[in-house]
């Protein structure tokens, strides 16, 4: 009924790219504890700060009096990881992702954050503010391969 | 606590070695590309990226490759990538980065792949 | 990779017992949605519906200026919802449950919330603020049984 | 909105039937305790509880019926519940509560079960 040992948490940091590493460091001890392989903990991880960089800098332009929350729940196959925040509200799934073997040779730069999250989750479900809550939600899903 | 470095040292044979160290992400990008981009304007154009000392790199890092890479290229150069541990490039590969740029398993073998310049 | 009808979201409300109300509706219209049977839709809702009145009660004394933070997470087989505050920490795991029994023979009274909670919800986890943040998350978690 | 409506009649046999309505949980609970205790303070101890229209209750409203109980027997009378829907009964059944409450199918039972006064 209650789960013995939790790898579950919160993390809020100000909305400036320094404290990206803290949310990265803050994963990856849960998940590895979990018993999440390397592979996928490396996954969650890159996925999860390609979310926050997108939100601290077009959204929040590094401002740090905003901040940024990650919520992070283990379940025994599942790891599930929510990124909110106050800004306008905008919807990673809406996005055009490049595709990529023009992008290469084209030489383009930049817009490849979402793409990744898109290849390393199994799936993304944005929930933007409404009448229910001045939050949008992010939210990020892994499942367990082996 | 130093996220990130990148130390730079020119060879006898005019290929600038920069050596990564920390973890390569949307903070820390700016700072390599600003040391490239001293690189470049120092006139080099051989230049080797030794990615041994680096633990992480989110797409932040791989855009600064590919802010130069055209450029270097059209000057006769090439900036190509060394030692990467397994982890990082999972990244590069993940968007097919392999394609486009050389990574050798080491620095020696990267600054073997530059053509002798009395060629 | 990205979920075509999402029914997760997050409700935040004034920390009052007037609000107990929207909380439960909002639960209710998303997990009826996601396909969950009845006898489920209600026991998660009184789980949290007694999770949150005891934040609101016991934690926040009925303060319209503090909030409760409920967000709901629903995949293929199991809900998830976590509630955050900013109180002072309080672990329902740690609290001692009656004896029912007893606890009719003797006509107690009140006491009966967390124990709800245990016998409705599959996993409950309580992860207090601390180093990475101000917020106290409580993770309810039951999943599908047919 | 009208969460929660608790409306008291008497009848001949001076039994009181309170009609619920709505939402019973923390907030609207209070509402229901003071009702019964003016039903008690006005003098009835033969009292049935109508859930008929009473969509949700949590341990807050169990806890209105546990507050009464004793002291309503020990005078002689009693709390009987009465038509409640499936899932408010799952409540009460979750915790144990039928064995300390009698719960009839109907009001009309439930106000069958006491004692005529005249006996
Ligand atoms: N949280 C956000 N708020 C506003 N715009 C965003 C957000 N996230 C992404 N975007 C927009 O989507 C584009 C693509 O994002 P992404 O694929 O992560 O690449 P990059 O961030 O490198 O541009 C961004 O350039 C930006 O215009
Ligand atoms: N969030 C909370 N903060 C502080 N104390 C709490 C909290 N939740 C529960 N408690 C304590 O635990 C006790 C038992 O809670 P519960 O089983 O829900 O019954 P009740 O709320 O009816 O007393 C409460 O009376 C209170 O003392």
């Amino acid at each position: 009924m209650t789960s013995p040992v939790s790898h579950n948490g919160i993390i809020t940091v100000p909305a400036t790219t320094d404290h990206l590493h803290e949310i990265r460091e803050f994963l990856r001890a849960r998940i590895r504890a979990a018993g999440f392989s390397e592979f996928e903990e490396n996954g969650i991880v890159l996925a999860v700060d390609e979310a926050c960089s997108n939100l601290i800098r077009h959204a929040y332009h590094n401002d740090p009096t905003q901040s940024v929350e990650v919520a992070l729940v283990i379940d025994p196959d599942v790891v599930t990881v929510s990124i909110s925040d106050t800004a306008t509200p905008f919807d990673p799934n809406s996005a055009q992702v490049p595709d990529m073997p023009t992008y290469l040779q084209e030489r383009r730069n930049g817009g490849l954050g979402i793409l990744i999250m898109r290849r390393v989750m199994d799936a993304i479900d944005y929930v933007p503010c409404g009448p229910t809550t001045n939050r949008n939600m992010l939210v990020l899903t892994k499942r367990r391969t082996a | 606590m130093n996220q990130f470095t990148a130390v730079t040292q020119q060879d006898e044979r005019g290929i600038c070695c920069i050596d990564l160290a920390g973890y390569l992400d949307a903070h820390t990008a700016t700072e390599l590309e600003s040391i490239i981009n001293t690189v470049i304007t120092d006139g080099c154009r051989r230049i080797v990226v030794n990615f041994a000392d680096l633990e992480y790199i989110s797409s932040a890092g791989l855009g600064v490759f590919m802010v130069f890479i055209e450029s270097v290229r059209a000057d006769g150069g090439d900036i190509k990538l060394a030692a990467m541990k397994p982890k990082v490039f999972t990244v590069f590969d993940l968007l097919g980065f392999p394609v486009l740029f050389e990574i050798y398993p080491t620095v020696e073998e990267a600054k073997q792949a530059f053509p002798s310049l009395d060629a």
